[in-house]
């Protein structure tokens, strides 16, 4: 299928909007404060992020939505994730595709209502305030409201920016979630490409042994490979997304897209961590928020055992 | 971001795959004379149908297609099982897109039809041993004497030079100058005396490659492409016609490869692997993500007039997934694979090595793209 | 190569067995003053029942163990799931062997006793801001003042200094001289007046390491172990101490970790995933090669008197699979890992990455390995 | 364990009397011509070879042998791979294990009777002139005389250097061979060893942008990591080969050295190649020979899935 993978205007200036509200309001750097984490920097902007018109982007005019596509969602997903915005933020873009009652999709659109994520069987994440959960099982997603799910007080999980409740049981009924694997894929890609401009920056500024270490081949090389992982994510999530329900198998390019975003965002999150040395060892630095953000973000949806079956199945 | 397919280019692949149903040659020899006169037989009857120099511009005899027109023919080419270009790659890819830009009208009028009717064919004249990856050190000499150019010297890695017609050599003609400067871009003729070539067996024990030693070959000065000692001006300006279609080829046979090689474990005695599986899956999706950066790299290429150095992404990822891909297979299909028999795996896994290699290996690709994607600084200085 | 555990040795093990099953502590604060007074508080257990400085020599009041005694202690001591020596690290394995080496009589028994009975603690005083793995590009300077010498500048990543009574630092005593030379190494005192410690927090939200800022701290000259612009020469003395054998508590732990992901990956509902295994196979394989390349290091270490390069490729193995185990860990135990309680694996996971940056990144570990072992040039020149 | 993994005295007689010996009569250079493949160098030295008494090193003395063991055998193995030595005079290392009977195991060792290597269910290796047959199955190996077996010629095989033949039918008894994984392991660490050592002394004197490019990271870095895999199967082989039969799980050891090395010599093949460029993908380049060499011993013996199971066995 010939497709255009560039953008087009309406679709650059979608993307500019979130980038430049993102970069203005909820930078990277808002994490070093704690009060900012558990998706309370979120909160404090939540009017204005709605204004934005983001949580109805892919849905039909009928259904209260922009009646634009995936492709666009990609795009504000990927800047999502590389401002690191709290899953909560793509929970809200992801659920009113998942029910079809029109007073829950209207208030999940105009940010009314709340939705965050869960991880199978295990963690609500910045769960706090939410109305609705996302809850990924074997067969898909579902979304249930947040009282009926039993949630228990932890102490805290990787990602400290992050904010962790237990949950016990499983998903209930659940619906085919290919949309949110692209989009989590986008979220990943977005991780992947800001960890390699974080290095690349570094590796320009930072002197050793009388020059910018981003002259050195081992840290040149990393930041070559950096790009190229990124760019293999980062091109097959907008092949998936843009050619997404037209007849292609949306399974398999959804696998592809998360498996290469997955291993893009958390090789480049570690090689980031590497090219800082000492510092990114250190929680001034951010380079660690990458890696710790990928990591909990790859638990949600679908497991390497699923997408393996779906990208071996049609060969 | 959207889909491009119109009523228009349908109809296009439809024809595309008619044509090529009816008339892809089967049984390439793997080497030799007979390879040669395979790949030119197959370029005439392209031209015939109305298909050769699928990118050039009409006004030269080109199909003059259309960016997206090319990836269609392409795509087409290769599910049909088109043969590989071989011995036109260089005249059709590199010499004649070279002519069409820097050429005078004598060497247009001259040199490009031949190329297209499946006639005449060339060869590469750049690398130069001890020279690598390192262009700009060439060494190979041509002094001015009269009218003719006479070259001194030796070029290596020219594929498939002893079957060539012509040569696309870079010649460095102001020995006081050094690097870029002072190098003749001139067509070199593969019948002139004092010029010999020794074939280069490679590791998968095919001749693919020759060494070429010049000892005072004359060249007419009339065939300098562009002008003296700014060769390395008429060698850059090919850059910009090559829009990445041509890869997509190479890229479909690499995807049909993982799916045999998937097949193959599923339908083993005693049931799949689920460890080789995910080994597979990764290379699937590997596979799958070299076609969507082609396809963003065409797309770049339909809103930009000059690629960026971007392709080097593409390149570095190809090089190395089709070693991978080669080295899985072998893996994977056990002992059997290991006979030269039926599908050559031994060969197809050892040639696959020359994109890690050739045209500038993994780690010069590296450093391009550190220095000129992202903007790193060159170096080291001296520590 | 031989199996060299003698009857002898054999008791050795036994004996080390019985006295750490009745005296190993459990529960070691991850951080703080408290896991400060708990590693001291063990020190001093040691050294009462006779195992403290196990590679000391006897006249300095160490166990004064051959090789072979050590490697079995240490493995007696991982299995037995001994704490690590933490804030007693630097004192035993550098600072102490640095004074036996290099100190004179009366700095010997002033400081070596109260390592030995877990009373005064060290750390070390090498890095600088900016330095980073580049150690003969030193700015912390020592100006010779009277009987003292003034210290001015800042040291970092200096592990546990917060917690430390005394430093072995390296200051800066000729500014004229560069590199290697002009250095003195020199027993800083962590409670002198104008030294200022500063936690600095890791991404695993520990606080082990510290920066150190010096302003006009007075030291006496007496304390310079060595002479005055010398140092690089004392800490290099040092190098020869060890022997490898303190590599083996790690090296059995992270195959204890493999062992317990491999089990809890086998008993998963719905059985175990091959390519889980597969992945598990691989890093059982290397943790295994680990222990033998550290067996071989100690092999080495008894047949040579000054170790070469070589431990740096140890180092670059176990400070790349260290990652790779903890990491694999983190996938395949799925998302109960998450949690920060039980096993803590996010910080397990997280401080492992200390291995392959400090004390040389696995990048210069790599340069060190090319030039020292293999033997190839320096470099790169300008280009 | 506590072991010394530095050849003693005796032990590095032996094999610095095998180095010698191949260095002089077999030199990889051999197999530059076609007239040294298929085994035929090792044929025109084979008395030579017996007379330095290979073939009965590690069986008791009662048996004939020399009475000393595994890591003895081990030393050879591994000066056999370091010079491509036909898999045959290997076979011939092992073929004497693998008998009960007196006058076989007699010749063998005496190098009257010759042995070859077959790759299960496929291709006997050098196999012409060979009076006896290693087999290997899914239990182990056997010794079939070649008369028993039915074979076919091939047009060769990856490894031009070898002469392949098909072979029909299976393994029939097996014993097991761990002793032969273990020996293979040796062969493959050579390999690696070899390549390693072919690189570096390129690095050091091919000259590039006006210097060695062993000064470059790239290649410098390259050259490191070959010697770290390297020194990662070679110690866990003699590891595996000191402490054989003595209480420690053989299986376990055996398989970690079979692992470790074939990616050391895959890895190190393949990067003494790149190391070459251009010059390693030509004919004339011994470069591909331990690249080719190491795929076809590979087949020999154990897979990666019985290796898995006992490395994952015993946790």
């Amino acid at each position: 299928m010939i497709v255009d993978l560039i953008p087009d205007e309406d679709q650059s200036a979608i993307e500019d909007t979130i980038v430049s509200f993102l970069s203005d309001m909820l930078p990277v750097e808002r994490l070093r404060d704690a009060a900012s984490h558990g998706g309370a920097a979120e909160s404090a902007v939540w009017s204005q992020l709605c204004e934005l018109g983001l949580f109805g982007l892919g849905l039909p005019e009928e259904q209260g939505g922009l009646g634009l596509g995936l492709p666009e969602e990609v795009l504000v997903a990927r800047a999502l994730g590389r401002n690191l915005v709290s899953p909560g933020v793509l929970a809200q873009l992801c659920a009113p595709h998942l029910t079809s009652d029109e007073s829950v999709r209207d208030a999940l659109i105009a940010g009314e209502a709340r939705a965050a994520f869960a991880i199978d069987q295990a963690y609500v994440l910045d769960g706090e305030g939410a109305d609705w959960i996302v809850v990924f099982g074997p067969g898909g997603a579902s979304l249930r409201a947040r009282g009926e799910l039993t949630l228990a007080a932890t102490h805290g999980g990787l990602d400290h920016t992050m904010h962790f409740e237990r949950i016990e049981g499983g998903a209930g009924n659940t619906q085919p979630a290919l949309r949110l694997e692209v989009l989590i894929a986008a979220y990943l890609t977005g991780i992947a490409q800001a960890a390699t401009d974080m290095a690349v920056e570094y590796a320009k500024t930072r002197e050793q042994f009388g020059q910018p270490i981003g002259a050195f081949q081992a840290i040149k090389h990393s930041c070559a490979d950096m790009a190229t992982r990124a760019s293999a994510a980062d091109t097959q999530t907008l092949y998936a997304a843009t050619v997404f329900g037209a007849g292609e198998d949306d399974a398999v390019e959804a696998a592809a897209a998360r498996t290469l975003a997955k291993r893009a965002a958390f090789e480049n999150a570690k090689a980031n961590i590497q090219t800082h040395g000492g510092m990114g060892f250190t929680a001034e630095c951010d380079a660690h928020l990458f890696l710790k953000r990928a990591m909990v973000m790859d638990m949600l949806g679908s497991d390497s055992r699923a997408r393996r079956a779906a990208l071996t199945a049609t060969a | 971001m959207k889909i491009v397919e119109s009523a228009q280019l349908k109809q296009f692949r439809e024809q595309c795959r008619d044509w090529l149903a009816d008339n892809v040659p089967k049984d390439r020899p793997d080497d030799g004379e007979a390879m040669r006169d395979f790949d030119l037989a197959w370029q005439a009857r392209q031209f015939e149908g109305g298909w050769a120099g699928i990118n050039w511009p009409t006004e030269y005899g080109g199909r003059g297609a259309s960016v997206l027109e090319q990836l269609i023919w392409h795509e087409e080419y290769a599910l049909a099982g088109g043969p590989p270009s071989g011995c036109m790659f260089v005249a059709l890819s590199h010499a004649g897109p070279t002519l069409i830009v820097s050429g005078n009208e004598e060497q247009k009028s001259r040199y490009l039809p031949t190329i297209l009717n499946g006639t005449e064919n060339w060869c590469q004249g750049f690398s130069e041993p001890g020279a690598g990856s390192d262009l700009a050190s060439l060494k190979c000499k041509g002094e001015i004497d009269g009218d003719d150019l006479v070259i001194n010297g030796t070029k290596i890695w020219t594929t498939y030079a002893q079957h060539a017609r012509w040569q696309e050599l870079l010649v460095r003609t102001d020995p006081g100058e050094t690097r870029h400067r002072g190098l003749t871009w001139i067509i070199g003729d593969m019948q002139a005396p004092g010029l010999e070539v020794r074939p280069i067996r490679t590791m998968a024990g095919l001749e693919h490659f020759a060494q070429c030693f010049y000892d005072d070959v004359r060249i007419p000065l009339k065939n300098v492409v562009g002008e003296v000692n700014q060769g390395w001006k008429t060698a850059m300006t090919t850059l910009g016609f090559e829009r990445g279609t041509g890869t997509v080829a190479h890229q479909i046979e690499l995807a049909t490869r993982v799916d045999r090689v998937i097949e193959a474990v599923k339908s083993a005695p005693g049931g799949a692997d689920e460890a080789q599986l995910e080994m597979l899956a990764v290379l699937k999706s590997e596979v799958m993500a070299l076609r969507s950066m082609t396809a963003a790299s065409i797309s770049r290429g339909m809103h930009e007039t000059v690629p960026g150095a971007e392709g080097n992404i593409v390149a570095l990822y190809f090089g190395e997934l089709t070693r991978r891909v080669n080295a899985a297979a072998f893996d994977l299909l056990g002992p059997h694979s290991l006979e030269r028999a039926g599908y050559n795996y031994p060969a197809h896994f050892l040639e696959c090595f020359k994109w890690a290699i050739g045209g500038g290996t993994s780690e010069i690709r590296r450093n391009t793209i550190g220095e000129r994607v992202l903007g790193l600084p060159k170096g080291p200085k001296a520590v």
